[in-house]
């Protein structure tokens, strides 16, 4: 600092005057008050919203990859039944999922950083965020390795108790990193060469997809070293590949979908890949008709009901949002409903609770629609959520809480 | 300058004056203050945010009416921003994680209820990414980036510990303007 | 990496065949076709685009501020007699200008960059880019101390000759920060309490808009330090300030604009701030008329015109975009033409060269206009470019170059 | 596998050998490809970029006709993103100060003037942020991230020294398919 100050003596002056002045007005602030008006405001004291200490089950997180601005992705949590967006993290490039705790009071966020936005130094870390305050707390450095696709759930898991945080790397060799969360500590890197997407099956187990259409079991020991077990016969052929988008059907079960539109139920049995049933989507009368979408299945344990985005198209069409939802008891593997969007959804989701929300959102459009799900109606739409929606994240918690 | 603006620099600085001896944990703020002063800016006119209060979002004032989430309400006259009101937080509540800014500027907006102006302070809330809700420009005595106690084109967040990143603004009361 | 890999002998051994078979193929690549096709389309390598060595005359660089997406600001380089874009830099959170030297050959970008995307460690430096590559090149740490504001020209300055980098700062304390373009190195941090934007009115001079109303000089050394001048009086009342976005009339010469639409030339004589002339935008048949936009006012040096943004509306509307464009002769102070427009435009620009294009923007709609400055009329419209647009800045070049 | 399959994979493969052959400075990236086979997965197939070429953007073949500026271009079959030939750069070119990536997946499409088949490498550009323009998703062929070399969800820009800022697409002719 090498220049002279602009004098500024004047404005000193106008200010200390000012302070005086107000001294004196102060003692008598309702003096120039009619009995007919109301009293006056008063002055207020800025406040920053703390929320409740875990997620209500009718809260959802949201990922806005910002397609067109990916280095500010975001991940915004909404109040469905208010229809209010809560808060909001900043979540850096690629964004992808959050990690939402066993109890619904903290989330871990993987995000990727550059240390000039969009070149220079790659960090990859682990940030958590409790529920009450969403701030950024305890950070964890992983390699800067994560996956950078087209968000989805089963990238970035947590173990189901947990304990566990796993990262889907692709370099482009494919690897999977783990944190161990309790104690905010990255744990090692494990090799899954030509396997990806982790498919929680147990405390310490989980599935991968495989290139060659297999299975893959992967196990995981008590302090996080991951091996790998056993790999299923092909089950899927390539040409007509399996989603890696799957739902969770069972503890050890997903029902997988098939770009065609195959339903190909498979788990882990005795350590093993273990295929269970297959069944059409399009049943008897669903020809041309086909899944679609970012996040185009939602299963709702307590009721058995899978929920799909469907849409009329042919091959090629597996990102095309759905105009229909098409429900499907999956005991009975037959489908309960058609459910007609007012307009195509690319992403679907459903609350866990006994009276569940149904959510849809269509990338680029910036809006959450909370439907009834057994007829579809909307219910209220909360827009303004970002841009270019992806992962839809319903809380883990059934049960309110306070 | 002409008399009504002299009014509401006197009732700004009574603000600054009062926020200043009921808060001493801002004491930090205005040792910087006080250099500021020294070299003869318009400093002082900079109004200050109270300790963080309540938890969930403040509500209005019962002398108050209309709708915070809309442009139209009467203490957005000068903002332009997104309102916090639409994004976890309120009129006068930074949503969850944000950080509100320490200095900002002020306007001066009528309330339609009581007849009565009032100084409002538009603090921004500060660290994460834009809101993206509820964008409003109204502008009602915006001045220029170089004249900045009364200028909206400024990223207040400048002021806080998060960094820069503007979230959405808020319209808090300050005290009466007239 | 501690996994075992998991076995993928099957998959090697048939991309080792399929070498084998592709050798064979190799030795007959056109056996399959027949005399009457056209030949078999040639294998490509990918290839990276250079420019020309500098800017060209109807090359225009345009700031996206992002609004929505602050940390993502970008500076896209377009040819507006080709109608396309040339390629672009992504300049970080609240991208300002890019510093065009005066040959054209280079951009210096002053661009703020946090650790953690939107929070953590604050890094502002200013990064080199060669036009003809528009690669990052040589960066230069400045104070983290950058104004964040909807852009305009003069917070960022270069000296005429390029010798000398300022940047304003405001934190709230206003400070100037000085580099040294050819060195590639930070200068020094310079106080300039109550006065901010720097006009350049010499070589190593310029004038300050300061709160109080009135116009101060800085003046520079050879080697970039500051030291502050002379004052004027007060020169724009409080209730009617005069906008930071003024145009240069002569070297030592702005022509500065109220908001309420008072045309006021002021400039540097004797190294003191001296005003030469006040005039009114609106003439004797505009009341009800104002300047208003991001970037409202052009001028035309070579032919003395003045191309303003005006739009229909009262006090607190200098926001505003322009629904015309109002062309004055500055030297005679008078109005030359109104020309209504398409579609409102919140910033105006004009090329330096003899036979110009005119250039409008408006916020919000990521779309260049390019238009005949004698009529208004739209040559052409450049869609896609960016979302929030604020300056436009044309070459500093009149001629054509190779 | 079916037939069709196998002839992709052949032709992919040998491209790949051509590529090796041609071009030595790619040995460091074959040296980890190597290492890659070794653990057994589809690395071998995912195609390379060669070294840079030309300055301006490189013309379509005369074999070709069409708008390369418009998603209906027939080499963007199996496109998901940014068409470069928006964004300063062209078909088989990319913009300034982007940097090509090294490796990506592979399509298949028909060129209407011959009638013929090719393997297409839809190589991004990347190091800066999204170019904006021109978006196009036709996704032919595209399979699940797992199956990565003919996957068109995964950012390719991971292969880069610029990092993973994913600018625009190119669509690179390879050679015949059939």
């Amino acid at each position: 600092m090498s220049a002279q100050p602009k004098s500024g003596r004047d404005l000193h002056r106008a200010a200390l005057a000012a302070l005086h002045g107000a001294a004196m007005a102060l003692a008598h602030p309702a003096a120039a008050d009619t009995p007919t008006r109301p009293p006056v405001l008063q002055p207020e004291t800025l406040s920053v919203v703390e929320l409740k200490d875990r997620m209500q089950p009718h809260w959802v997180w949201i990922n806005d990859i910002s397609f067109n601005h990916m280095s500010d992705g975001r991940a915004y949590l909404v109040d469905a039944d208010a229809g209010t967006m809560l808060g909001m993290i900043s979540a850096g490039n690629g964004h992808g999922v959050v990690q939402i705790l066993p109890d619904g009071k903290t989330v871990a966020v993987p995000a990727t950083f550059y240390s000039r936005g969009m070149r220079g130094k790659r960090e990859d870390v682990i940030t958590f965020y409790a529920i009450r305050d969403l701030a950024p707390g305890a950070e964890v450095s992983i390699p800067p390795k994560r996956i950078q696709t087209i968000p989805f759930l089963n990238a970035e898991p947590l173990t189901d108790d947990g304990r566990f945080s796993l990262i889907y790397n692709f370099t482009p060799e494919q690897t999977i990193s783990v944190v161990d969360i309790p104690a905010r500590k990255f744990v090692g890197e494990f090799a899954t060469p030509g396997c990806g997407a982790m498919h929680m099956t147990g405390p310490r187990q989980f599935m991968m997809q495989c290139a060659d259409g297999s299975l893959q079991v992967g196990q995981m020991s008590e302090d996080g070293q991951i091996t790998l077990g056993a790999t299923s016969a092909t089950l899927f052929r390539p040409e007509d590949p399996a989603s890696e988008r799957p739902v969770r059907i069972a503890p050890a079960r997903y029902l997988f979908f098939t770009y065609a539109g195959e339903a190909v139920e498979a788990g882990v049995k005795a350590d093993r890949p273990a295929l269970i049933a297959r069944w059409s989507l399009q049943g008897t009368d669903g020809a041309g008709w086909r899944p679609g979408g970012t996040q185009p299945m939602a299963y709702h344990t307590a009721s058995g009901r899978l929920y799909v985005l469907m849409h009329k198209g042919g091959p090629n069409t597996q990102k095309e949002p759905g105009s229909e939802i098409w429900v499907y008891d999956v005991a009975k593997h037959i489908r309960l409903a058609r459910l007609p969007l007012d307009h195509p959804a690319s992403s679907v989701a459903i609350s866990a609770d006994a009276a569940p929300l149904l959510y849809t959102a269509l990338f680029g459009s910036g809006m959450l629609d909370v439907r009834d799900p057994a007829s579809g109606r909307v219910i209220r739409k909360i827009a303004g959520i970002g841009s270019d929606l992806t992962v839809i994240q319903p809380s883990p918690l059934a049960e309110a809480t306070p | 300058m002409n008399r009504p603006d002299m009014n509401r620099i006197d009732r700004i600085t009574e603000i600054m004056a009062r926020s200043a001896a009921r808060n001493s944990s801002r004491r930090s703020f205005f040792g910087r203050l006080g250099a500021w002063l020294t070299v003869g800016t318009v400093a002082p006119l900079l109004p200050v945010s109270r300790a963080y209060a309540a938890k969930g979002p403040q509500a209005l004032q019962p002398q108050e009416q209309g709708d915070p989430t809309s442009c139209d309400y009467w203490r957005y006259c000068g903002i332009d921003g997104f309102l916090c009101a639409c994004c976890g937080g309120s009129a006068s509540s930074c949503p969850p994680g944000t950080e509100p800014s320490p200095i900002t500027w002020v306007g001066t907006c009528r309330n339609p209820v009581d007849g009565r102006a009032y100084i409002i302070s538009y603090n921004d809330c500060c660290g994460k990414a834009a809101c993206g809700r509820c964008q409003c420009g109204r502008d009602e005595g915006a001045t220029p980036t170089y004249q900045p106690s009364t200028s909206n084109d400024l990223d207040w967040c400048l002021g806080t510990q998060a960094g820069i990143a503007y979230h959405c603004s808020t319209s808090v009361v300050l005290g009466p303007a007239d």
